[in-house]
């Protein structure tokens, strides 16, 4: 069934600002505004706009290394996640954290460095919201090479085994950084490991926002009736290097080709054009209003300060009694 | 006063806490029915119910990053890893997840949840099931860590670490559970970060914490009985630590000596001792000195065990050589 | 198709020996002569003796804390087992390990103290097997709990993309300390995983040595063929507690009575009977020659010395240069 | 003599050491057609081939325990772990199993291995991306620790560590890997355990390793400038340690000053200060002080990562106030 207009609207406006703020950023990275690796996911905004739109606010999201578009879509605003990126104090993690993007007001939690750390810890959410007895849904994402980690099984299985409310999404683009998906597994799903837990395990195109959208829905419809996780998988293409220094040279240009031909948002606006849903007028002023809204979190980013030298000892313990004199 | 056990001690500020606070739950290995390896957890399911006294799968991982997952969303976990040693199985989820969690993520949200695992050799459990692995986690900016010596400590430690917004490191010594001492009826917390003199003296500082606490009192009387008047200081935390009593008693007697259970190099008795010659250079008649085990694995048969570890014959031993410096 | 006579005599000669021994162990263990844990593996024996009978001397074993079956499948001799649980300087390992037993004469190649830290190692063998050139096979063992960990879903993954010659065993007896299967998993078998690995999961009677020495020989078969590893299952009961200081309360006693009923031993003793394929004669003389060995086993070990002093500094390091001035 | 970079001294240990010995192989992520994260085994898969140069899957808990595995039936396997950071998701691997599977089982077998990995800040990694954790090891009886500063000891140790029958852990500084120098065209190793005088003084001697011997040298030049002269002594490798050395220069100087980049708190600094107040008692002219990060996580922003670091600046004051006590 197809979603409302606005829900229509919504997914294709994210997924141009998502796609807009993070071409921003390879400029902004190429001129040195970003320090440190950044990891992009151009290419994999249907899947990270078509997870997180249908979330509720107060939805848990804890995301990954290219957690650009998922914040986006859970609602945390373009300039506090670019500032973030460009180690100001206005941040969302008060630049402490680059790539750790949190917003705990929309309930993005944060990300793990170490690739997967956050499955086990999305499954705590999970567990927490049960135990609160909300209807929270908490998502999670990991590529395919991440699946092949230990917290992979060890989180899936405990919140199969206590129905938690928790939705495992693998984001499959092929690639773990240089690393072709048919070195590191037999299979040709990573969601085929649901049968091994006895939960449903859905394989979507992770090109089609709309396909997204619906097996999101369904999870989360799963997730909030007390029946627990499910496991989808995405398949998915990154445009850009593993980072913006990786040049990806170990794979064929033709692939990355025919994969961009399949853009996610052309693809998406050919539809809603196709059917009439939005205007060319309308989709011009959208495009218009999503620039608009990058170039100003590009000037606020810019504009913000870094963090005063004292913010480095603020803040390691909630309660820092007895513990300075160590510093 | 009334005497009741260690164990017991621990299980009270469990049902305690979790009485108190609807946020407080229990998840790890066979915590529920089974009570726990070390029964500490018994009884507290009929209580509570399997929602709040959790049987895990055999996955430290999840226990751990589950438990940072509740934290950081309301809850307040006690996660119980089944012996000290396991704690490299899930090192990421305690090192730096429980710990930098907070910091990474704008220093808003809390991690208030306790890892409650018993440590130490008791005969026989050879290198990977009698580890002290305290000192790995002193390492860790984030983490606080706990070692309580007596049931008196046991559950006002227990009870402040579970209130507590940081996530602490709770070590019981598996020698200790059985261990009886008073502990009053009344509600009372221990504060993490205050150091017990356990006994006074003015000719040496002995600094321990956890089980080695009770050699160092042994040692005492015994140097007593010598006319060496040796000052215990109980740590009861590593971090928070009490530098102030620590430097206190060591500027007193002048000379410090140090015992703990794991393994010297690059155990917590190498930063104590770092910390007091700086501080106190010119005032120490000698020099600070260490009483560990080797740098050696843990070797199973109980001949070697022995011979091993650290007790009070050795910390006489060494406490005699220093004075006689 | 049945073995030869000689490896059904083999099978039920070993099967006795890990039986009597442990039968022993539980005594000697009561008298204080064993310290530490005990983990017994009564009522496995048609799994530890019918997975290790058919392999070879220079395969590799990497089994678990229940291992006494194992060493003795694999050719350990009883009294070097029994000397290291009690400590002793003649045990396999030196007295240092007592559950790590350990002999690299016959390929054991020692435990993981974590649970399931052994199934990466084993990765490890049969990767080297596989370089050196060698049709080595390298068997792993675990229990239905410890297929929750992390380190399963690592090692099987890695050495299916690799296809090495490794067995992947896991040994279900339906309890994991406490903790009944049915509170650690959805589905019936740990072998389901094996699907989303894309290797084959075999399920077998646990306490039928025939059938787990056929589903052994397969994937004997296929592992030196270089078709890789395999999963079995075995579904099985122990007979005692976790360990000798465990009652094991949790069990229903007519649980426990049934499992009884199923000995693996009678089984095989009924079936050998039954097919004249030993007399009772023979039967008899094999169980005196069997408690004979345990019984040499026994005054071996209570003989054996202590480990000397020295020996807790000896051997940390291979290439110790250097080093001593700091212990 | 010819100038290569750290980065290619260290391939062309792998390269060498892999013709010489065909037990030698490399595993970890991306290392093979990719080169590795930082490019040091870039090329070798073309001379060795796929067998020999394994791409492994996003699991470092195999990529150890397979080491291991491989390295006790007669491999002798050299891991990469992609970031020191990631220790910790396979730190009972290293832990216990590399570091104590010899001595549980008998003394008999080795364990051969090397895990190379990249530590240390360089602008933006944040804290599980910068850290450098060689303190955890040193607490870990049977590993060995090496950390060159030099494209010469890169060379040097890498191969007397893949020559080793015990397991190393090779840290590698990511800001070195540029790093040009000397490095002879002719076969040599650098032992583990001797530790080099890069720069020789009376006045105090600093101890460091890994990139921070490079700020050592930076202070201590533009403390001769003051007239202060440092003398710089590069450890090379925490396990073995070379206390003879350590203590000959302190012994001179009767100063000294530890640094490293990691946090303070528990660190590798702590056991030097301890060895050092210990044995040299009475001789030395002032406490052993530490330069160090301090003890929070690593923060992103440059504006802060900077201030969290010990460098040339900090070294320098260290010394000066050292020196006027
Ligand atoms: C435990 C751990 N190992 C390695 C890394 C380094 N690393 C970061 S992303 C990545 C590849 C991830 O691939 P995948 O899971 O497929 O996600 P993708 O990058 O394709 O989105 C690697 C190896 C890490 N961060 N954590
Ligand atoms: C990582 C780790 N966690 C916990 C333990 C403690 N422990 C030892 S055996 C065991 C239960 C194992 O159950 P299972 O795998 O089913 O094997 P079984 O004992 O039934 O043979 C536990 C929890 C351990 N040794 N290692
Ligand atoms: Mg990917
Ligand atoms: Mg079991």
């Amino acid at each position: 069934m197809l979603p409302e207009k606005n829900v229509l609207v919504e997914l294709y406006r994210k997924m141009l600002l998502d796609r807009y703020l993070e071409e921003a950023m390879v400029e902004l990275y190429r001129q040195g505004y970003i320090p440190g690796s950044l990891h992009l996911g151009i290419g994999h905004e249907a899947l990270s706009i078509g997870t997180t739109v249908p979330l509720r606010r107060d939805d848990y999201l804890v995301f990954s290394h290219r957690g650009v578009g998922h914040s986006l879509g859970k609602g945390v605003p373009a300039r506090t996640i670019l500032a973030e990126f460009m180690g100001r104090a206005t941040g969302c993690s008060l630049g402490k954290g680059g790539v750790h993007l949190s917003d705990f007001s929309v309930g993005c939690l944060g990300i793990s460095g170490s690739q997967g750390g956050n499955i086990v810890i999305a499954t705590g959410a999970g567990l927490s919201a049960k135990m609160r007895g909300t209807d929270q849904v908490t998502a999670v994402y990991f590529g395919e090479g991440t699946a092949n980690r230990g917290c992979f099984h060890e989180g899936i299985n405990q919140a199969a085994v206590w129905r938690l409310p928790v939705i495992f999404i693998c984001e499959n683009d092929l690639y773990s950084y240089s690393t072709h998906q048919s070195k590191i597994m037999l299979r040709e799903n990573v969601a085929d490991h649901a049968y091994g837990y006895g939960i449903p395990g859905v394989v979507v195109d992770g090109n089609d926002v709309l396909a997204v959208y619906e097996a999101m829905q369904e999870a989360i419809a799963r997730a909030r009736a007390g029946e627990g996780p499910t496991l989808i998988e995405g398949k998915t293409y990154r445009w850009r290097g593993h980072h913006e220094k990786d040049p990806a040279l170990y794979r064929d240009p033709a692939e990355v080709e025919a994969w961009k031909q399949k853009c996610p948002i052309k693809r998406f606006e050919l539809f809603l054009q196709a059917e009439r849903i939005i205007s060319p007028e309308e989709q011009a002023s959208i495009q218009d209003e999503v620039r608009q809204e990058v170039q100003e979190a590009i000037d606020f980013a810019l504009n913000s300060p870094f963090p005063q030298p004292e913010e480095l000892y603020r803040g390691v313990y909630a309660n820092p009694a007895g513990i300075l004199d160590l510093i | 006063m009334r005497r009741i056990t260690y164990r017991q001690a621990l299980r009270e500020a469990l049902q305690e806490e979790m009485e108190r606070d609807a946020r407080v739950f229990l998840m790890g290995e066979d915590v529920g029915i089974f009570g726990g390896n070390f029964k500490v957890s018994q009884g507290l399911i009929d209580k509570f119910g399997e929602e709040r006294v959790r049987d895990t799968t055999l996955a430290e991982t999840v226990i751990i990053g589950a438990g940072v997952g509740a934290a950081i969303t309301g809850m307040r976990p006690v996660c119980e890893i089944m012996l000290a040693d396991f704690v490299g199985v899930c090192f990421d989820e305690i090192y730096n997840k429980a710990g930098k969690w907070r910091y990474m993520h704008g220093c808003e949200v809390a991690v208030p949840m306790v890892i409650r695992t018993p440590m130490g050799c008791r005969g026989g459990g050879g290198a990977e099931h009698s580890q002290c692995p305290e000192a790995l986690f002193l390492h860790g900016p984030g983490l606080k860590i706990a070692l309580p010596s007596t049931p008196y400590d046991a559950k006002g430690l227990l009870k402040a670490a579970i209130r507590d917004d940081d996530p602490v490191v709770f070590f019981e010594h598996k020698l200790l559970y059985d261990l009886e001492g008073e502990v009053p009826e009344e509600e009372y917390i221990v504060p993490l970060g205050k150091a017990a003199i356990r006994r006074e003296g003015q000719d040496v500082t002995i600094l321990a914490y956890s089980f080695m606490v009770h050699k160092a009192l042994a040692a005492a009387e015994a140097l007593a009985a010598n006319g060496i008047e040796a000052e215990v200081v109980d740590l009861r935390t590593l971090v928070p630590l009490d530098v102030e009593t620590v430097l206190a008693s060591a500027r007193k007697t002048r000379r410090v000596v140090i015992i703990h259970e794991a393994n010297k190099r690059g155990g917590a008795g190498a930063e104590l001792a770092a910390i007091i010659q700086e501080k106190l250079f010119g005032v120490l008649a000698a020099p600070v000195i260490r009483v560990c085990a080797p740098d050696v694995p843990i070797p199973f048969s109980p001949a070697l065990e022995k011979v091993y570890l650290p007790d009070e014959e050795k910390l006489q031993q060494a406490v005699r050589e220093l004075l006689a410096k």
